[in-house]
């Protein structure tokens, strides 16, 4: 069954990336296998504590096991690092983002 | 998993922000791995493909792109945006060709995976 | 990748990523792509019908999108679906009283639907 | 005293935008005088009916007293007209503009 | 109220959207109210003062910006951004001069008002 | 004009204002200008210390703040203070301790006045 892969570089308060976040939690309701990617400014939703909307809409995404990848090149380039993310969120290198994006089945849909 | 093929479609100016970067990142990453990469620049993206610049305080479009020509990315530019821009062959980097929306299509075709970058 | 979804979210104008998808569309219609778009968020503004550049340079997108969605008989291109997701549309006011002829009205679930059968999706 | 120009050329659902709004509320609060001119995709925010929270910011300043001004060509090649907007907000043409840039005492803050 | 002076700070791509144009009206304006107008651009703001622009879709920013620089427009350029982007002389519109960060403060210092266009 | 305040909006990297913003400081700084910076919205991500470019080209924003707040007693800059909006900070859980030392954190109030005081005002 086809995966969507869902990307995103906007930063988490614009409406580009809230509208990306919607669409991975609602791709996920309807029973699709969903991944989301931050990249660029978009690491700053994955970075706890943040505010709402972006994180909550994280939270939920990861309690409906959706899997949350921060691109750590970019995490550490703004000062962040990859030991206090909220757990689930999964550091990854340019090597793991791209294997995710080529993975048989696999559909990407971004960057948002 | 290896020998797919990945297009990434870029439409922001190298220096405008992190765009430029994660393409040139992603593409070598991809490279790496294994894959066949095809870059398609439009709009403020065929900027990039410009000869001579000396980039300071932030990554070498030029020479991240021309590295990554000489490891066989595949790079194709909207060539209208050219156009528009007053981009003339004598301001482009070899390797980076003048293409159409039909090329752009032409590699969609044959592609595993797309992603733009911009925007 | 066969069929190809473009994702117009951004209004037009302000921002060439508009009308970037818009010719985007056009393109891939006249190259017999099967292609669909989905104007969404501040995107449902490209199909805001009555867009008036005057003398100003611009080309009108609400005129362009008339391409795709009533191609001339004698055009090689087809009529392409363009979708305008209705909650971003009611959000800004707009109803379909305001939106150019043939555009088609989508839901929160159409949407998902159109964006989880896409081959390969650009983001405008 | 110093009236400050706010000018806006962001969309209303931009954190631009938003932040704009705010400030010129903000300096209304403190008996700043304050105009907003509304530019580019900025015009979106006063065409009715829209959806908070710009709109309402807007409504909010018009019932303080300050001057709304709308690029009357943005809005029209955008396909909207001066006739729906908002009682209170004004259709501007760019010497309008410049004539509220250059009055004496007045500062522009902008564009956001 | 005429006769003063408007600084225009632009930061964004000709084509990029909508600001070049934005900043063109506004001078446009300014310009024929008796003021006199100058633009600083700066990062990709710079993009706009090139040669060969064939806009099409959109205004062409090299000919409104050449009619402005005819009617007194004064344009400076940063010039560490033309480095940058590899944009020499030989790109260059002429009547817009490569200037410096001391160039837009002395420019600021005698302006009565400023505006930024772009970001 | 003399008085000059720096409003940077955008978060480091993904734009190049905050960049510019920064560079822009630094640059009046030594030209001896009478400056201010206000970070706002995600442009206080630009006050994060530990920026870490590696080798990736970038330079560091928080680093360059630096050169500012704590200028070189041989340099000609002056000590110029850089304002971080203690709300914007907080709705991103970014505290005092994660900021690079030296800046100045304001309130809504102090963050008006300073706008209302400035005589030109730059937007990055």
């Amino acid at each position: 069954m086809l995966q969507t892969l869902v990307l995103i570089t906007s930063p988490p308060y614009s409406p580009q990336a809230q509208r990306a976040l919607i669409l991975a939690a609602a791709l996920r309701t309807r029973g699709i296998a969903v991944g989301v990617v931050l990249l660029q400014d978009a690491v700053f939703a994955a970075v706890p504590p943040n505010a709402p909307p972006a994180a909550a809409t994280i939270d939920a995404l990861l309690s409906n096991a959706v899997p949350v990848y921060v691109a750590e090149h970019d995490l550490r380039l703004r000062g962040f690092s990859a030991v206090g993310l909220p757990a689930g969120v999964q550091p990854v290198d340019d090597r793991r983002i791209v294997d995710l994006v080529m993975t048989d089945n696999t559909r990407a849909l971004g960057c948002f | 998993m290896a020998g797919k093929t990945l297009t990434i479609f870029l439409t922001t100016a190298p220096y405008a922000g992190e765009h430029a970067s994660t393409a040139m990142r992603l593409a070598k990453a991809a490279l790496e791995a294994g894959h066949r990469v095809n870059l398609f620049a439009s709009a403020d993206g065929v900027y990039a493909f410009t000869a001579g610049h000396r980039a300071k305080g932030l990554p070498n479009a030029e020479a991240g792109f021309r590295q990554l020509i000489d490891q066989e990315l595949h790079v194709e530019l909207c060539g209208s945006c050219l156009t528009i821009r007053g981009l003339g062959p004598e301001h482009r980097l070899s390797g980076a060709e003048p293409s159409s929306m039909l090329g752009l299509f032409r590699l969609l075709r044959d592609s595993d995976a797309l992603i733009t970058v911009g925007s | 990748m066969e069929r190809l979804c473009l994702v117009i979210r951004t209004a037009p104008y302000g921002h060439l990523a508009a009308a970037e998808g818009v010719r985007h569309l056009i393109g891939a219609a006249t190259a017999g792509m099967e292609v669909t778009a989905v104007l969404v968020d501040d995107g449902i503004y490209v199909a805001k019908h009555g867009q008036d550049p005057g003398d100003t340079g611009w080309t009108s997108l609400s005129s362009a999108l008339q391409q795709v969605l009533q191609p001339d008989a004698r055009a090689a291109s087809r009529r392409i679906p363009v979708y305008v997701h209705t909650p971003s549309a009611e959000t800004r006011g707009v109803t379909r009283l305001d939106l150019t002829p043939g555009v088609e009205l989508i839901d929160d679930d159409r949407l998902v639907e159109i964006l989880a059968e896409a081959g390969g999706v650009l983001i405008f």
